[in-house]
């Protein structure tokens, strides 16, 4: 029998290992994994890389992570917000790596590892300072800078609910990057709101089939 | 000279909407321009953070934090609202399919080239955003922006110095002083604020503008 | 106001001229636009060029529109099915040029299309005689194609239900090509079984947004 | 020598498909082996129209032409199930998220090489489907066929003579007569059917094997 959802939290994230690349969910705090984040800060895996629209607010979620010096490097594309004073602090002092990547490369990156992709070219960035020194090609009369997949060891998400299969629906625009990190992910851990009866999610609207998800965490329990 | 203000510039972008257009408006200056956009047309407002159909700020006390724009700040979804992950999102604009975008910039070149995402200060923190791909991606990028910075310098140039979020992407410029599209010969004016005569309008400007204004 | 609901069908194909690579939907007669190919047929255009899973059932549908002589060339993964008689005695007729392309590729292509990637290094086809002399490439260690987009001038699909914005959703496996076309197309004409009132389709479950379609074509009508 | 049916056949492959498993059953005889699966297992099937969870096929008279299989037959949904659109399934097989495929084949070479979509005849009509996604995305190919045409030749191969279908991807054979290994050494035999030797197996195959059975 297929049952994906966790015993405890801790279980859920207790095999994550130093050196990690960890795709986090969100975009802010919508959709931000939350309780996950606070169990991998107790789990205490280090040298991690984080992959994630924004890096941290105020002093909770990844910002939290991020305090505890555990993260060697960021990818994202918007570490600059009013309240990532963490991140900002730790970036001005030297001690934590930073890769800016455009948002819908950041995506569209993960989509390609997800969907066995080796590389595409991709028309943002040409001629920017982000396309770095990366391979660039005229197609069709249009320059396109060669892009690489990003792949995680495991993936943080948040999601609205689940069954024991690890079918997800989500919510209105905390769905962001959910759908496209399960797919990248080795491992998929999504806390969720509410684990449904097998069946009860219509086959029509599930947004991220079971496939994709190896653990779910019910925020209900 | 009463310069634009910047809600008289966000009216003016407007104005250019058409009824049906599927638009983005960058954070920022541009998120003005949906305060103004004309009631009798229905205009369809994409988010990048996932949603096709965004309406205004929710009334007190209704907001949902897992309904936002690409502020961060909560909004409504109209009937016939749409939501979708990222890549799907960004799938969007890199594809052509959003009818106009609305960005904030640091300056914008003659070859239609934009800077907006970064100063190039040493000390600060990049942020890019999905600015990137709204410049490059939408059928038409439109630029709103203060013609001049705060010491005077036109924000119209012929080489951005600061570094650029895209090349030859952008169709038209709204500031507080004209509208200016730009086009393979470079700049050209289609619009002064009155009181502003054109020659006094290329002095501040420090580039070359043709006039191209209806008779 | 935005209203796609096309007056007629007849309107809804009038503008479709010779010479356009049309992406017809469906997956054997699943998601088959029948109504709309037969309003192609009516309409006369030719030269075409169609991109569709198959090459047609028994001697309706796109069947039917091979059968006029108007299709120049298919561009399919699979037209070799039992009842596949009309394209089959063209094709050894020499009166149609065949375009095979596995599924995947025709899925993702189309995909590339409507997402603005340039071309992509692809898995499937490496080492095969489908790959061609296309260029390929070793990354990580494992060997790719590169395939290109593929776009339509107009994509004929159907869906079950969709709204006047032209919000699609499907039923069960009729989905299959044509979100990916609706993406892909300059213009894409859909068939539905109903049209519904704005804001009847949850927002969490519209799985083509109104963005890729251009006419609506109601079958109640 | 009794050699294996299509059913023996089907039910040696199920037997080795675990509980938990994604699996994608390929057109013609692979079809055979849902019949087969152990009933105290939960595996999840994958058709690549675009379902997970896909049933067994409907009883009479509950046919919904909306719900069909690879082979385009009617097929139902179990609870559970998801349905998504072609480049969503093909993502799940070509980023090597399914555990397994199994497919039909003409012949395998002792590289893993597969060839099942085109006889290369001159007249025939080529045509492919998914074959080629499905033989290089799955965890682990499997190939389920007669170990001999009909003609006496074996389909385990030095070097395929038929247009590849993928490079390296078959991780075992399952045939009438044994059950065939791949790797970089090459076929290692893991299972013969009673009354057949291993000499007479290796003469029949006319193919390099190692003996890998269980002692």
């Amino acid at each position: 029998m297929i049952n994906k959802i966790a015993p405890s939290i801790e279980s859920a994230v207790a095999d994550i290992r130093d050196g990690s690349t960890v795709l986090v969910g969100g975009f802010g705090n919508a959709g931000m994994p939350f309780a996950l984040i606070d169990a991998l800060i107790a789990q205490g895996a280090k040298d991690l890389v984080i992959v994630s629209n924004n890096a941290g607010n105020a002093d909770h979620g990844l910002a939290a992570l991020l305090k505890t010096g555990r993260v060697r490097k960021v990818v994202c594309s918007f570490p600059r917000q009013v309240d990532s004073w963490v991140f900002d602090s730790l970036y001005h002092a030297g001690k934590i790596e930073l890769e800016l990547v455009p948002q819908g490369n950041l995506a569209e990156r993960m989509r390609a590892a997800g969907a066995g992709i080796g590389a595409f070219f991709c028309p943002t960035g040409v001629g920017t300072e982000l396309a770095g020194d990366r391979e660039t090609r005229e197609i069709n009369g249009r320059m396109y800078v060669l892009e690489y997949p990003i792949r995680g060891d495991v993936a943080l998400i948040k999601a609205h609910r689940a069954d024991r299969w690890g079918n997800l629906v989500y919510r209105k625009t905390a769905r962001n990057f959910g759908p496209i990190m399960a797919m990248a992910a080795a491992t998929t851990i999504v806390e969720v709101d509410e684990v449904v009866e097998l069946g009860a999610l219509d086959p029509e609207n599930i947004v991220t089939p079971g496939i994709y998800v190896q653990r779910v965490v019910p925020m209900t329990a | 000279m009463q310069k634009r203000t910047r809600e008289e510039m966000a009216a003016r972008v407007a104005r250019d909407i058409p009824d049906g257009s599927y638009v983005n408006l960058g954070i920022g200056l541009p998120t003005l321009v949906a305060n103004f956009l004309p009631t009798d047309r229905e205009i369809v407002l994409h988010s990048e953070n996932g949603i096709l159909g965004m309406g205004p700020a929710p009334v007190r006390g209704a907001e949902d934090y897992d309904l936002t724009n690409a502020s961060k700040k909560p909004v409504t979804a109209l009937a016939g609202a749409a939501f979708f992950h990222q890549a799907d999102s960004f799938a969007m604009m890199r594809g052509g399919h959003l009818d106009i975008c609305v960005l904030g910039a640091f300056q914008v070149s003659e070859k239609g080239d934009l800077a907006n995402w970064h100063t190039g200060a040493p000390d600060a923190i990049p942020a890019v955003g999905g600015a990137m791909d709204l410049a490059i991606g939408a059928k038409k990028t439109f630029v709103m922006m203060e013609h001049l910075t705060k010491d005077g310098q036109s924000k119209l140039v012929a080489l951005c110095s600061y570094p650029l979020t895209g090349r030859s992407c952008v169709a038209r410029v709204y500031t507080d002083l004209a509208v200016v599209d730009i086009d393979a010969e470079g700049f050209s004016v289609i619009e002064v604020i009155p009181e502003l005569d054109f020659a006094e309008l290329v002095r501040l400007s420090g580039v070359a503008l043709r006039d191209a204004r209806p008779a």
